[in-house]
């Protein structure tokens, strides 16, 4: 049945996080970004709203319920437009902890998620993206070999974030085979042997959200550390997760855009009246208007199938592509309409049109 | 619960549209050569296909809402041919201004004919308030006088009747402005030609001249001879049909944009180009790339379509919607068939297919029903809470 | 050195080209669409200007002009100002006559271009383009086998203007190897055993240009046949020369519909002023004024180069490229700003938007 | 004859250029990363490179115009950074405008300083008709008292003097503004910061408060008094100085641009990505379509700009050409940094390498010196030809 109607429990959340972002974190957005990093009160701050442990099971001491790609996609929409920055930092736990609550072996489960249902922060994160020209998520060059009751892996990761002070990391490599199916995640622990941290990487956007390069030198973890075991896990699936996490966070900050433009065109005057009455101006946030709609409903399409379980290997990727390109012009239009206070940091558009320059380009390692 | 998800039994309503939208697509072409000719009101094949009302029967609670249905019906038979219908239901867009403006007589009086809606005059596009056609009553015959000219009349040729807009008191402007029903027959009721168009060309869209055209007194729709304040009366009348169509339209375009998709797909597949949605921009081609971003515009310009009726299935308000999806569906539809020609290359461009024609079809969906522009400055208006004067 | 400059011999030629589209291009355009044809006598007309002969040396009875791409580009832009179906149909002999001035042995030189220096108008073509999808000229399936003293044509060729009273064809075929240079040109007469004409194609543009398709079923011509002999021909130049042609012909188009809608956009009227002065008009118009200059720069960038007799390979696809986008969109615009009556008949942009959307699909084919 | 070919002088000079260029970007990231630093006047390298004009010897009438030279001087010297120079001339904006509006006795007296032009306020951007801040007459003193606020002001920090724009009489509107020229020591004259922004961070932009800042009478730029007509006097002054830089504007922010080109197309082929221009559309992967698309569009936008520049060499007018050129280049370099990133991926997107500067730097380029909008109102009026009040 195609219906647009959020449940009651997740028009709740919604307005949770919409508090959250307007109380906490655009507050200090331009703060983090000018020291590039993340206070760790925040991080502490935003724990209390429980966005990890909620979705892991009773068993482990988390909130059990069953994970929402859906609701998540509203989460992660109104964090973004407080700021992108902080709330990939917020949850960048669930980028080691979810994968672990769905693909994990029991044993995994046992051992990692009670981590993450404690009252304080804790730090983990994966590892997808690899430096070089034309990244691509199902083309990555990490190998893990298997060698007896252990595998060896070998490559370089970059933007890993909170890599300053993760404890574990969820590493995507290649498990023989091509194509995102051959690629497997395996858990490797900050003090593996072979395992070198470097951090912070210095980045165009997204700044209050640290992130790191590991460098894999056969960095060798027991069998059992494969994610899921001898059933491995099922890559594709995280990286559909992943751009359909993008597509919410891309809405989020093309969102925050067009909010903030409004009000700034009927309140500026140009030539004896307000730009906003100028059609130029006017029509450019019409298609504002327009697009996060439209940016919206395509990414929540995505969810739903996500949710339901099925292959949404299409429709991430079209939300994926639909919501990066609509974001990035929707940052530059936010620019344009502000004209030189666009460009000043006295304004936060300048920021918008850098986080999603950024994020719109790590395509697969925004997983939530 | 959000959901994109289709039931049983909106597969089942879905699915018959299409095969029906198959069986029209065969005649899309020989309709569009010969342009003088127009599509029968039932198809020979009609037979063999329930009427569309039986296919909902047993629907429930669960399956999608009226509303949203009816979008994707409409987009479902536009994949077919925008023209060619399996049976083409009685009325037009005037029955409906009727039923919106009409005394309960007139509706009486009227309702069983075909009737069109004449807004546009040469000299007026977007802007319906600019009409120039005049009607005089002369209370010696208690009979009014109409003259002017109307164009872009759709179902003008067949239609038995028309809902003409003129007006009473030009010093009035909008506010003289009235509907007169006339019926064919009238006197100095000229229909003065077919359009030839760019493309819907089997479509039934006429040039009307009035001369001297004489009609009884009662032939005012809603019989009020009065000039009422600004913008009610006639002129909401027919504003208000000229809203309800907004989404629906957009539908249309969209389907006819889906059909240029699918038919692309085949022949890309043909050709050995398959569309792989897992990788990355490095791992696509340029073709494959392209493609995949025009997927992209149909889909989220149908979920816009979707929502818009959604919201009025759920009984709210959807008028910045409405202009939402129109403004998005009419872009969309005119960078995806201009896409899937540039993606096949000469082929494309042949009349040996229908893809060509479907870039020549969906062309109308920015045009009527208030172009890309309107509808952007009626968003804008809403969204900046401006006024009419304050954003023109 | 660089010059915006044409030299006033060109500034003539231009002018006579304007005048004639002025005179008698424009007037029939809508009739010889409408009827898909184009009339013998505006043929005739068309040759007393002397398109194709003046580039015909003396010795075969030609004007002895060397042969310029930059001149080309003008002319081309004028006449397809007028009309881009007529403009190709007047020049369509250059597509077969030129290649042999170019690259034809003298043999080749003396019994074919005194074809092109009479009174009379004289049609031949090229065959370039094939059927399905996502035609390349730079893959052509059409094959030409060394056979003896004879070369073997299979294949089927599409979009050959003027095929249905083409004397001659000059068949592009690939002849051996890969790629741009593997391909070879053969001139094949009309009645050469196994080639089959079928024509006119139904065209969704250009319908002022009679087009037809050629099967080729072993169609076996003598090895003096093949363009330059054993030289052979640089089939790359010809692309590239085909590429500047196309764009030029774009440029043309883009303009007409430019100065159609600017004067159209002053005189109509919507809520009480001419819908000219609404900044979202105005500024479509403005956008038509600054793509039809760059297009134009950017297509005489790649004439000059091939004037040159440098390799404008790049140029030429640059050329192409924006040229085909550009115009697109100018006349997706044009039909715009006249709204309903972009869409009718009783106005020319409904058939330029055709015609663009035709043209700009013929990579390759539209070469003078 | 139409020629696009660089003669020998030119490629000697250009070269020339493209080496010192390389040189200046060395320091690139330090002034970008430490922005309450300045580049400094001259390089230590500069002892290396002689002086400019010296390549300018022995050019002949077959070498390109200096008009287009200097344009692809300026995008020459950006492409290596926006800000460091090998040797800063002396002299900024507001010594064109003395020398434009400025008495022979004023030129003399102060065209040796290194004068600043401000013009924008915190409340009017693209307007500058829009001004606020006042200047009135002390006839006791014989001094302007100048009160008010100017923001974006180049070479704002280091500049001795500035040209400021204030008006004499609010109710005059235009007509009422002048210029004056401000020397640093003016009492009330504050700079209040150096803006930080999003790109061009090395580069010396101000912001000014006067507080009942005096200066002399005789520095109202131009000496007269009186009120002129509409559009005159000290407007059309400062006007012209802002219309004779949009080319050069739009040259530098190419310049950079096609850093990002060059940049990308050598990461693309350290990756194996190799460009062919041969091939059609079904020959080209998602990357390098993507990457021509981009190469075309710095092609056509800077080729819009040197016909901007030759028009001006040829003594034509080249009013519409500016606003065409500035228009064309501002929304090319946009794209063009955007689609470098993109077609990169995250790497682009790293402070590790200079692209991601690139499309920080390059965005000014369509907001200063009259932003896309202002350009295409001045050309739309001029196709239309429409005055001020008929196209708003």
């Amino acid at each position: 049945m195609i219906s647009f109607g959020p449940t009651e429990e997740q028009e709740v959340a919604r307005d949770a996080m919409r508090d959250f972002a307007a109380s906490a974190i655009r507050p200090i957005a331009r703060r983090c970004d000018e020291e590039s990093q993340v206070p760790a009160e925040f991080l502490e701050q935003a724990w209390q709203l429980g966005l990890v442990s909620t979705q892991i099971p009773e068993a482990f001491g988390g909130g059990g319920e069953t994970r929402s790609p859906i609701t998540n996609a509203l989460v992660l929409e109104e964090l973004a437009f407080g700021d992108a920055g902080l709330a990939l930092a917020a949850i960048s736990p669930a980028l080691f902890a979810m994968p672990i609550v769905e693909f994990g072996t029991e044993a995994q489960q046992r051992e990692f998620l009670p981590l993450f249902c404690g009252d304080t922060f804790h730090a983990a994160s994966l590892a997808l993206v690899e430096p070089g020209p034309c990244f691509d998520p199902t083309g990555l060059r990490t190998t893990a070999e298997r060698k007896g009751d252990s595998y060896v892996l070998s490559g370089v990761k970059c933007f890993v974030p909170l890599a300053d002070r993760a404890s574990h990391f969820l590493v995507l490599a290649r498990n023989g085979g091509d194509g995102a199916d051959a690629v497997q995640a395996f858990i490797v622990p900050r003090d593996a042997a072979g395992l070198a941290i470097a951090s912070p990487e210095k980045n165009l956007g997204l700044r209050a959200l640290p992130t790191g390069t590991l460098t894999l030198e056969r960095v060798e973890v027991p069998a059992s550390a494969r994610l899921g075991g001898d059933a491995g896990c099922e890559a594709r699936r995280i990286v559909n997760l992943s751009r359909a996490a993008q597509a919410a966070v891309l809405v989020g900050i093309s969102r925050a855009v067009m909010e903030y433009a409004i009000p700034y065109a009927k309140d500026r005057e140009a030539f004896d009246e307000a730009i906003a009455k100028k059609q130029a101006i006017a029509f450019t946030l019409a298609d504002m208007c327009i697009e996060v709609d439209a940016m919206r409903w395509l990414m929540w399409q995505a969810a739903s199938k996500l949710e339901r379980g099925l292959d949404a290997t299409r429709e991430a990727q079209l939300a994926r592509i639909y919501c990066a390109r609509q974001a990035m012009k929707i940052a530059d239009d936010g620019v344009q309409v502000l004209g030189g206070h666009g460009f000043i940091r006295e304004h936060p558009v300048e920021l918008w049109y850098r986080n999603v320059r950024m994020l719109s380009v790590l395509d697969g390692a925004a997983l939530v | 619960m959000i959901d994109f998800h289709l039931t049983d039994s909106d597969k089942k309503v879905l699915g018959a549209i299409r095969t029906e939208a198959l069986a029209c697509r065969a005649y899309a072409r020989h309709y569009d050569e010969n342009e003088h000719e127009f599509p029968p009101d039932e198809l020979p094949e009609a037979k063999n296909f329930p009427p569309l009302m039986s296919l909902f029967a047993g629907r429930g609670a669960d399956d999608t809402g009226l509303g949203v249905m009816s979008m994707m019906i409409a987009a479902g038979q536009s994949w077919g041919d925008y023209s060619v219908r399996m049976r083409r239901g009685k009325g037009g867009l005037g029955n409906a201004a009727l039923r919106a403006a009409g005394t309960p007589e007139q509706q009486k009086q009227w309702n069983h004919l075909t009737l069109a809606m004449a807004i546009t005059e040469p000299g007026c596009g977007s802007d319906p308030s600019r009409v120039s056609m005049t009607a005089v009553l002369d209370s010696v015959t208690d009979e009014w006088i109409l003259n002017g000219e109307k164009i872009f009349v759709t179902t003008g040729c067949r239609a038995e009747g028309v809902i003409v807009w003129a007006t009473i008191d030009k010093s009035a402007g909008r506010a003289g402005i009235k509907s007169f029903l006339v019926e064919k027959s009238a006197p100095g009721f000229i229909v003065a030609h077919k359009e030839k168009k760019l493309g819907i060309r089997a479509d039934d869209t006429a040039a009307y001249v009035f001369k001297d055209c004489r009609i009884p007194r009662g032939n005012l729709l809603g019989g009020n001879e009065g000039i009422p304040k600004e913008s009610s009366g006639g002129f909401r009348g027919v504003m208000k049909t000229f809203n309800m169509t907004r989404p629906a339209v957009a539908a249309i375009g969209l389907g006819i944009a889906q059909a240029a998709l699918d038919w692309t797909r085949e022949q890309l597949e043909s050709a050995g180009i398959a569309i792989d949605y897992s990788g990355g921009l490095a791992a696509q081609s340029a073709i494959t790339q392209r493609f995949m971003e025009l997927e992209a515009l149909y889909e989220a310009a149908m979920l816009t379509v979707l929502r818009a009726a959604w919201l009025s299935d759920q009984g709210k308000s959807n008028n910045l919607e409405s202009s939402i999806c129109k403004a998005k569906a009419g872009a969309a539809v005119r960078e995806i068939t201009q896409g899937c020609i540039e993606l096949l290359g000469p082929m494309g461009a042949s009349r040996d297919h229908l893809l060509e024609k479907w870039f020549r079809d969906v062309r109308i969906t920015d045009i009527y029903e208030g172009t890309g522009q309107i509808q952007r400055l009626i968003i804008a208006r809403t969204i900046l809470d401006y006024g009419r004067e304050e954003l023109k």
